[in-house]
């Protein structure tokens, strides 16, 4: 499964919901303001070390750009919208 | 000339409101008021540096954030502990806002004539 | 502001308004901008059995005679213009939101 | 000062994101999906309780109604639009 | 026939998104197919008893969920913990769905042709 | 699916959309509703500085003849009939979301 998430993680529990229905080893793309889950030194950025050890994470380049987002932790894969789309071939995709 | 001010609280381009909100700012400097601007919350990311817009066109507001003090808009707050929930720091930014903290915001409020908060 | 429908920012400021001046407020001015410009729409055609927003904010405009403006740049942006725009309703810049500022005693939002 | 919340506490943080403001003594009023955080017996009723005591909570009628909510914790005030009104007239408004 | 799940997942009234979901399970079971509905977060709110729309005229789709088995929709789940979070019980819903563990909801969601989170 | 300009699920879904198309997939349908709708409307007219959502889609649509279907009831309720719809956008009823789940190998909702 692919999981959506387009929350600000600080502002929205939708990527803590997620998680919550989440299978351990699906996938989950940050895209819009999810993506600021990804940046390092954040208040989430312990959770968010601790779910990469439990899911794949990706997180869209072309909305990192957009908001001036160049540095994502560690364990985070970057993806631009064709990378999107094939994760979208590999799985079915629930959007929260 | 009335007080009034703009408080941004929300991620930019996921909605429309840090720009509508900029739009307001903008507006209220050609009305020659006494303008305050607040960044707390998640719009503390609406002046990051870096943005860069070429792989989506959605119209990037950076350089018009950059420009308020050219509008004579210089009173310009950030919340500090909304800056340090999201890893960002004073060099992160577009522009220099005057660092408060969380218990100056509902003061700040009440001295205004009206205020909007984006 | 959100968009009527979409959102229940809308029937939260109609409710609201009315209220006000139920108790004898005098509503200076109601400006709609972002999504809620879509207030203002004349081919709005709700199902039957629900509430037809539109038509409830012309009503309470012409009855207390308010002035509703609704901003050109939010407007033109969804495709609002002279054409679609119901009786009740007219355009105008957002600088009529910074003078509203200015002179009211009172501002109220209703955002999504 | 009046602070307007209406979103649900379950999945927006903008009630905790008022609080962090609002000084002590200020009215909160609950409306639209804000509504929710005033129902007894759910999992953040410890925290509302402790609110309660700091500030000055209402939650609006009607949106209870529509919502089929119809018990609210103790210290907290039921208004309807008219009431919502009163509160305006007597405070600044801050909409979350 | 093809397996399809609508999930709600936000309070009512506040979006339109429950409204649109029901919408979606009526069509559905229209087309006979096999239908699935699910309960979670605050979605399990858009299933309360006593809805009264009389003070704000916002239609009340209550009467709807009560009709859901007359047409024949009849997997209807609910999220435990979603519950228990509200302080919601079966006793307070309008119709008494399946209870479950939010583990079996991406298992549901995988059996699924395609599905729709409301 | 939220309206365009206010929410960023517009751009989302038209950036995927063309990715995909790049990619060679075959898009059965794109299908509007809720706020969504509000794409169709041709008279949107944005500032000359920004894109114009509509007319990406409209060229999208026609280039390469996809079937663009805007739900009917959630049209009427926020004033999109065919006096507004624009090139490459039809209107159809919420059925056509039922057969392309039924028929879709993958779908993808853009939401708020």
């Amino acid at each position: 499964m692919l999981h959506l998430v387009n929350k600000s993680p600080f502002e929205s529990m939708s990527f803590e919901d997620c998680l919550k229905y989440a299978a351990k080893g699906s996938s989950i793309l940050l895209y819009e303001d999810g993506i600021y889950g990804a940046m390092p030194g954040s208040a989430i950025a312990d959770r968010m070390a601790s779910v990469t050890s439990d899911y794949k994470v990706y997180v869209l380049k072309e909305d990192m750009m957009l908001r001036g987002v160049d540095k994502i932790m560690d364990g985070i894969t970057e993806v631009d919208y064709a990378g999107f789309v094939g994760l979208v071939e590999e799985n079915k995709t629930a959007s929260w | 000339m009335a007080k009034l001010m703009v408080v941004f609280r929300t991620a930019p381009y996921g909605g429309i409101y840090s720009f509508e909100g900029l739009e307001n700012v903008l507006i209220m400097g050609a009305y020659d008021q006494d303008v305050s601007v607040l960044f707390i919350d998640d719009g503390v990311l609406a002046i990051k540096k870096g943005m860069d817009n070429s792989s989506t066109g959605i119209k990037d507001f950076s350089p018009t954030f950059r420009a308020l003090e050219a509008y004579d808009i210089e009173k310009i707050y950030i919340d500090r502990a909304s800056m340090e929930v999201r890893g960002v720091s004073l060099e992160d930014l577009v522009i220099e806002p005057e660092v408060i903290e969380a218990d100056a915001v509902e003061k700040m409020m009440e001295e205004q004539k009206n205020f909007f908060i984006f | 502001m959100e968009g009527p429908y979409q959102h229940e920012a809308s029937d939260s400021a109609y409710q609201f308004t009315k209220a006000a001046i139920a108790k004898g407020h005098e509503i200076l001015r109601v400006f709609f901008y972002q999504d809620g410009v879509l207030n203002s729409n004349k081919l709005m055609d709700p199902q039957a059995d629900d509430r037809h927003i539109r038509k409830q904010w012309s009503a309470l405009a012409i009855e207390n005679n308010i002035d509703f403006i609704v901003c050109v740049a939010a407007a033109k942006r969804r495709g609002i213009n002279d054409t679609v725009i119901a009786e009740g309703f007219k355009i105008g810049g957002l600088g009529m939101l910074t003078e509203l500022a200015i002179e009211a005693d009172r501002l109220v939002t209703f955002r999504a």
